[in-house]
């Protein structure tokens, strides 16, 4: 990468990190608007530099340049959305959009992996949750956010001082029968088998571990979540008005 | 050719804009699912190095990368729900007993 | 033109529209044979007043359900209430792509295959878009904001997400037994028979999973004796109580969408996809226009058994209690499921997978482990059933059906 | 002895000590929830097994006619300290070991099997029923460690276990204040005594560097004889001494004997095995085995024979003002230990030992039919306050009389013989020794049936609202067979003396006229072996004859004219009140050892209080200030840290990536 183009990224982060600020939940002026089109500024910026500076022109990276500003859209909008129900749906939209960037980078079976545990099995026990804890409207404190300056500036400088040495690639390590047998399998998309030999070999001791973490993490979460606890605060929150069928308990 | 830095660029967005949220966010569970927004950053990142290094590392790397949000999703739930039970709430705010 | 038209992409494409529309149709269709299925079933006459025997019935509610008032309730969750029926609408359609309707087309120079994409991972890919499923539910019954939906959500969610283990497990067990996770891959190796008369069928390697299968897909569907989101009398409609109009009828043609795909999935993984019994497409037919076009028949005609069986059974079981729904899916079908993963495991791993003296004696010992243990287990059940509490502990109660900010 | 000799007692010794043991850990930790009221079967089984073991080992020993008729049989290396230092867990058999271990496992197997009905209320388990026989499963073990135990090191490890279990086993009822105390002051008591013991074993170790018995006696002997390392006479008087220390407090000895008592607050079955029966005749044992040491000092040997006929005396004549019945058994059980140790010191060990025999019948007898009573009486067990109990309890009654005989001497019962024996051997060893011991005699028939006549005999009398009963099968059927014993055992000491004969071989270099040291008694057993008519049979008839006038007086006293004890209190109140105050021991105790030391504690509590506290106060309040200073960083807040964290991560990566 060239510094020039690191000082446009540069400059594209501070303008998000500027629009991302106006953008989370705070007391008093709402300044969304604001936030949401500084923010859409900062993505057409990032997309103009990945464009030119980056990729380059001539270059079909088209598929690239739609999944990655949904995802980041959607990011967005998963930190920034005042209800948690959104946030979990926004989510779910990053998931597709690194499952199909995934696809491009010709990792087919841990896409689908990824779509099927994060969008099949977390969100969905995600949602669960927040619906069983928060049925409608949003409650004080999904509509303030804790230090939004101070957690925004650490997080972009974090975010450029590692964005900036991306183009700075170290060579590729793959030596020459690796890389031919990936150039075949890059030839035909699909490498199911391959991802499969080398977790059955070269990490079986990860995956039996992975195995065991899952069981402990079961068992835990059972034990946890079944035992009786002394509810410290009987009063339920103030219920907001003009909410029709939701006054007569249902048993 | 695969260029692997737009990749990363965008894996470390999806990590600070993670990081952002899970440091501004004061609902529990929303919490959990910025650090399920860093996780796909890294995810990104871990799948475009092995293309770029044309080895299956990274992938596998991401696979297992997957097991630990599962792990993470289920305790954290488990946890979040009873947290709810004893207060009513799902504030992050209102489990502060370490204060100094 | 005609290059690109019968090069895959072309073809794939090609395809993409006639198999949406044919569903649309047959989505339809399927809504009028219910009806039909049911008054035959029940000795009624069914539709027969619009179009010869009421044939036109699909396209009179199709107008209707366009044209009706689309109401969305006040106090719903705008956003989120449009979104439900529109993503299981999506969601129980694009699963098609990966279904092999008629094996490989000779088209000029080219050998097409009759199917939208062949990719690696067709059966994880199918799994995956099936398992987006649970969305609409889950949304449009919190957006609704209204107890019975959520009821009805709920239940939704937590039966979809208890099948999905078994049927997943299920599916696991062809895919070791095949060694391959493409659909059309698997077809293909179905072919040929045993002693002469036999297909060489996996329903004749593993009888148990695809009863296992056809049950969670069942379930998957919310289909009776699993209908526990929307039983009517307790929950007025379930998740969709609120929805009305095309967004209804989205919902509605969804179910039967999936009841589809389910049908195509387990046609091909058992039934042996487009394969007749005792008819050898020879190398030199096979690619024909001809061969193809009765092979899409023949899993065509495939589909259309498992829904009608699926149409018969809701007519003439009833429905599940929804603790014995889960109880259904978390101690007797994942285990058994778990067993017949484990023989097939054995099975691969000993090299004899493919066959059918070792796997359905598998099977056979896995159906008596099941059947002896459901008999051990009746008296407690009948026990359970005379201690379940009338109302829900207390702190449930105050978990879900509180009204919180 | 042949190969196979030692195998069989090498497996039966691991028998007799693991059986037990393992009786204990299932009673222990299967009791409480899966075998509840079945808890007796583990230590009944496994003390059974002890048994069993206990008479192969004994008829083993019969068997052996020729040769050494002692065995050392290492098991495995325990401890090992560089390679010259090797303590084993080994076991030494012999003639006095199989003798210790038939009575130890008999009465055990009788007392467990007692329990199983006194240790319930209407056929319902008491509260600690498994906790109960785990604890006297585990003495059975320890007791047999002590006794199997072929050195020094496991003599002192079944010591210390036998002491464990004793403080448990009084402590058993840990809900009541006076059983606390007593568990603890046995405890504390015995630990003066086992400090005693512990520093002899030390010195020995200093002096032998082997704390295996056979070569520790033998490095003895060589030093006596000259032929060996040659050893200062007051190196041996001081091990003696300190042994004895220890003996005193295991077997109650005068100055140390205050525990026992007090330790009647345990279930009545632990005081008849253990109070009574078994462990504290370990001292007693103790100084048998090193006969060696204590033999080669005549000074120590001179030690031992007073403290032994004066707590002989002692405790009979406070026995005699008790109305406690448990207590009374005490006294009398400390008096008795006293003729034991007695019997010891006038170089008479085999008597000794064959009056530990016979009194393990009679005493554990006395105190299971106490236990009985007290079971009738609903836990009341002073004499005052029921009487004419014969025709209630009329099994019990019978057996407690025939104990009581046993225990009065008269004669032809087995007590009668063994006690006849050492009186003879003290009064040859020295005449105010044997004048003691005959008083001693008198005095213990007197207040046994006083006892006796005064819970048995004259008007029904029962405490207000029990319901009195005879007691089950179970709990008789072990006092008929002790009834037996306390009739017939010893016979076993007459007409041929199999006993003594059988004994013999472990005694010949020590309590003889052999051994150098023992001038004294040479005389005296010279003549034994020839005696003339009155020297023997005289001492008998005066015996025996002391035995019934002692029975009459409580007879004459107690139920004819039983107005004369009260004349007798109100004419010499002073000795009455020491006599039924125990000479005041405790008293004296506590105001010159227990008060002092709590006042020195409490100084020493106020010591560390103000000053070692305060100076730590000092010191911590530099990090205190800091503390709060930095406490309010520490928010509690999650995020709050995080905050933290991701700033030093973007501080660190800066730093690396750029620097």
């Amino acid at each position: 990468m060239t510094s020039a183009a690191a000082y446009m990224l540069y400059l594209v982060f501070a303008l998000g990190g500027v629009g991302l600020y106006l953008l989370l939940p705070k007391a008093g002026v709402r300044q969304t608007f604001a936030g949401a089109i500084i923010g859409l500024l900062a993505v057409v910026g990032l997309i103009l530099v990945l464009a030119t500076q980056i990729i380059g022109p001539g270059s079909s990276a088209g598929f690239f340049y739609l999944f990655a500003v949904v995802a980041v859209l959607a990011a967005a909008r998963v930190i920034t959305h005042p209800k948690p129900v959104y946030s979990a749906v926004y989510f779910v939209l990053v998931v597709v959009a690194v499952t199909a960037l995934l696809v491009l980078m010709n990792a087919e079976f841990l896409a689908v992996a990824l779509l099927i545990i994060y969008a099949g099995a977390i969100l969905v026990t995600y949602l669960f949750v927040i619906m069983l804890a928060q049925q409608s409207g949003s409650p004080v404190y999904d509509r303030r956010s804790r230090e939004p300056f101070w957690a925004v500036l650490a997080g972009f400088v974090l975010m450029a001082a590692v964005a900036g040495r991306a183009g700075d690639l170290p060579p590729s390590v793959a030596d020459a029968s690796e890389s031919a047998t990936a150039t075949a399998q890059s030839d035909q998309p699909g490498n199911t088998s391959a991802i499969g030999a080398i977790i059955m070999t070269k990490h079986i001791v990860a995956l039996e571990v992975a195995g065991v973490l899952l069981l402990i993490s079961m068992i835990g979460a059972l034990a946890m979540v079944r035992k009786e606890l002394p509810v410290e605060t009987l009063e339920p929150p103030p219920k907001p008005l003009g909410q029709i069928g939701r006054e007569v308990q249902p048993f | 050719m695969f260029g692997a830095t737009e990749y990363l660029v965008l894996g470390s967005i999806l990590f600070a804009l993670g990081l952002v949220g899970f440091l501004t966010r004061r609902n529990l569970i929303v919490i959990f699912l910025s650090t399920e927004v860093m996780f796909q950053g890294v995810v990104i990142n871990a799948v475009a190095f092995a293309r770029h290094h044309e080895h299956l590392e990274g992938q596998s790397f991401a696979l297992f990368l997957l097991v630990i949000a599962a792990v993470e999703a289920g305790l954290a739930l488990g946890m979040v729900v009873m947290l709810y039970r004893r207060k009513g709430t799902l504030d992050a705010e209102a489990w502060s007993l370490m204060r100094g | 033109m005609i290059e690109f038209l019968t090069s895959q992409l072309g073809v794939s494409i090609i395809l993409t529209v006639c198999v949406l529309g044919a569903l649309l149709g047959a989505v339809a269709y399927c809504i009028y044979f219910e009806r039909k299925i049911s008054a035959w079933i029940q000795d009624r006459f069914g539709p027969n007043r619009v179009g010869p025997r009421g044939l036109l019935q699909p396209i009179a509610d199709g107008a209707k359900f366009l044209l009706k008032e689309d109401v969305i309730p006040g106090h719903v969750d705008k956003p989120l209430f449009v979104l439900a029926p529109a993503s299981i609408f999506l969601v129980a359609f694009i699963g098609f792509a990966a279904i092999p309707w008629g094996g490989q087309l000779q088209l000029g120079d080219n050998l097409v295959n009759i199917q939208v994409a062949n990719p690696d991972i067709g059966l994880l890919y199918i799994l995956g878009v099936a398992s987006m499923g649970v969305y609409g539910i889950v949304l449009g019954g919190w957006a609704s904001n209204n107890k019975y939906s959520i009821y009805g959500a709920i239940r939704a969610t937590a039966s979809m997400l208890s099948y999905e283990i078994p049927m997943g497990l299920c599916i696991l067990v062809i895919v070791l037994t095949m060694g391959t996770l493409r659909l059309e891959q698997i077809t293909v190796l179905q072919t040929g028979s045993w002693l002469g008369f036999i297909p060489q069928w996996n329903i004749f390697l593993h009888p148990l999973a695809f009863i296992i299968l056809f049950i969670t897909a069942l379930a998957e569907a919310n289909r009776t004796p699993f209908d526990m989101p929307e039983a009517e009398q307790e929950l007025v409609g379930g998740y969709h109580t609120e929805y009305s109009a095309l967004k209804f009828g989205m919902f509605f043609l969804g179910e039967y969408a999936h009841m589809i795909t389910a049908s195509a999935l387990m046609a091909v993984l058992f039934f042996g996809g487009w394969h007749l019994p005792w008819i050898p497409w020879t190398q030199a037919d096979a690619h024909q226009w001809y061969a193809v076009l009765a092979k899409i028949l023949v899993i065509s005609g495939k589909i259309a058994g498992f829904i009608f069986l699926m149409m018969w059974l809701r007519w003439t079981l009833p429905r599940f209690r929804f603790d014995r729904l889960l109880w259904l899916a978390w101690q007797r079908l994942i285990p058994a499921t778990l067993g017949l993963f484990v023989l097939a495991v054995i099975l691969v791993y000993t090299g004899n997978h493919q066959s059918p003296l070792w796997a359905l004696g598998g099977n056979a010992v896995i159906l008596v482990i099941m059947l002896a243990s459901g008999a051990m287990a009746r008296r407690e059940v009948t026990g359970r059933q005379g201690n379940l509490p009338r109302t829900l502990p207390a702190d449930t109660r105050g978990f879900v059906g509180s009204p919180s900010s | 002895m042949t190969p196979e000799t030692l195998d069989t007692l090498k497996l039966c010794g691991i028998v007799i000590l693991l059986a037990p043991l393992a009786g204990a850990i299932l009673a222990g930790a299967l009791g409480p929830r899966l075998l509840r009221s079945h808890a007796h079967w583990p230590a009944i089984l496994g003390v059974g097994a002890a048994f069993a073991g206990a008479v192969v080992i004994f008829t083993q020993m019969r068997g052996v006619t020729e040769g050494a008729t002692t065995a050392l049989l290492p098991v495995y290396d325990w401890i090992s300290i560089g390679t010259n230092s090797i303590f084993r867990v080994e076991f030494l058999i012999d003639p006095l070991t199989s003798v210790m271990l038939l009575t130890v496992t008999g009465v055990s197997l009788l007392v467990v099997i007692y329990s199983r009905d006194y240790m319930r209320e209407h056929d319902h388990p008491e509260r600690g029923y498994e906790r109960f026989f785990a604890f006297l499963a585990l003495f059975v073990f320890s007791m047999c460690a002590l006794v199997l135990g072929g050195n020094f090191l496991l003599l002192y490890l079944g010591w210390e276990a036998v002491g464990l279990c004793s403080y448990l086993l009084i402590g058993f009822y840990y809900g009541r204040p006076a059983a606390a105390a007593a568990a603890k002051k046995a405890f504390l008591v015995n630990r003066v005594g086992d400090f005693g013991f512990g520093l002899g074993i030390f010195l020995i170790y200093l002096t032998f560097g082997t704390l295996e018995y056979g070569a520790v006696f033998e490095l003895v002997q060589q030093g006596l004889t000259g032929t060996g390392q040659a050893l200062s006479d007051g190196r041996i008087t001081t091990i003696a001494l300190l042994l004895l220390c220890g003996a005193c407090g295991k077997s109650a000895q005068l100055p140390l004997h205050v525990w026992l008592p007090d330790a009647m607050e345990g279930p009545s079955p632990v005081s008849a095995l253990i109070h009574a029966a078994t462990m504290v005749t370990a001292g007693v044992y103790m100084i048998a085995r090193c006969g060696a040491i204590f033999t080669a000092s005549a000074t120590a040997m001179t030690v031992v024979a007073v403290i032994g006929s004066v707590t002989a005396l002692f405790a009979a004549t406070i026995a005699l003002t008790q109305t406690d019945m448990k207590r009374i058994l005490a006294y009398s059980t400390i008096s008795q230990l006293g003729y034991m140790v007695l019997g010891v010191g006038v170089y008479a060990a085999d008597s000794a030992v064959f009056h530990l025999f016979t009194h393990a019948f009679f005493k554990a007898l006395l105190f299971l039919g106490a236990g009985s009573v007290m079971h009738a009486m609903g836990g009341i067990i002073d004499v005052r306050q029921f009487g004419g109990l014969k025709r209630i309890l009329p099994w019990t009654f019978r057996t407690f009389v025939i104990g009581s005989l046993a225990l009065a001497g008269f004669p032809l019962l087995s007590g009668f013989f063994s006690k006849d024996e050492i009186i003879h051997h003290a009064l040859q060893a020295h005449p105010i020794l044997g004048i003691m011991g005959l008083v001693t005699a008198l005095l213990t028939a007197f207040y046994t049936f006083r006892m006796v006549f005064l819970a048995f005999a004259g008007p029904e009398r029962i405490p207000e609202g029990v319901h009195a009963h005879e007691s089950g099968k179970w709990m008789l059927a072990p006092l008929f067979v002790l009834s037996i014993g306390a009739i017939g055992a010893g016979y076993l000491g007459v007409a041929g003396k199999p006993f003594h004969t059988f004994l013999a071989p472990v005694f010949e270099h020590t309590f003889t006229a052999a051994n150098p040291a023992a001038h004294g008694a040479a005389h005296g057993a010279a003549e034994a072996a020839h005696p003339s008519f009155w020297a023997h049979y005289g001492l008998m008839i005066l015996s025996g004859a002391l035995s019934i006038i002692g029975i009459a007086a409580a007879y004459v006293l107690y139920v004819q004219q039983n107005w004369i004890p009260g004349l007798v209190k109100a004419t010499f109140p002073r000795v009455h009140k020491m006599f039924h105050n125990k000479y005041f021991v405790d008293e004296i105790y506590d105001a010159g050892l227990v008060s002092p030391a709590r006042n020195a504690g409490r100084v020493c509590v106020g010591l560390d209080d103000y000053l070692i506290d305060g100076l730590v106060w000092l010191a911590t309040a530099i990090p205190r200030a800091f503390g709060y200073l930095v406490r309010t960083f520490q928010s509690g807040l999650l995020q709050g840290y995080g905050l933290s964290m991701v700033a030093g991560i973007a501080v660190v990566v800066v730093w690396v990536l750029w620097a």
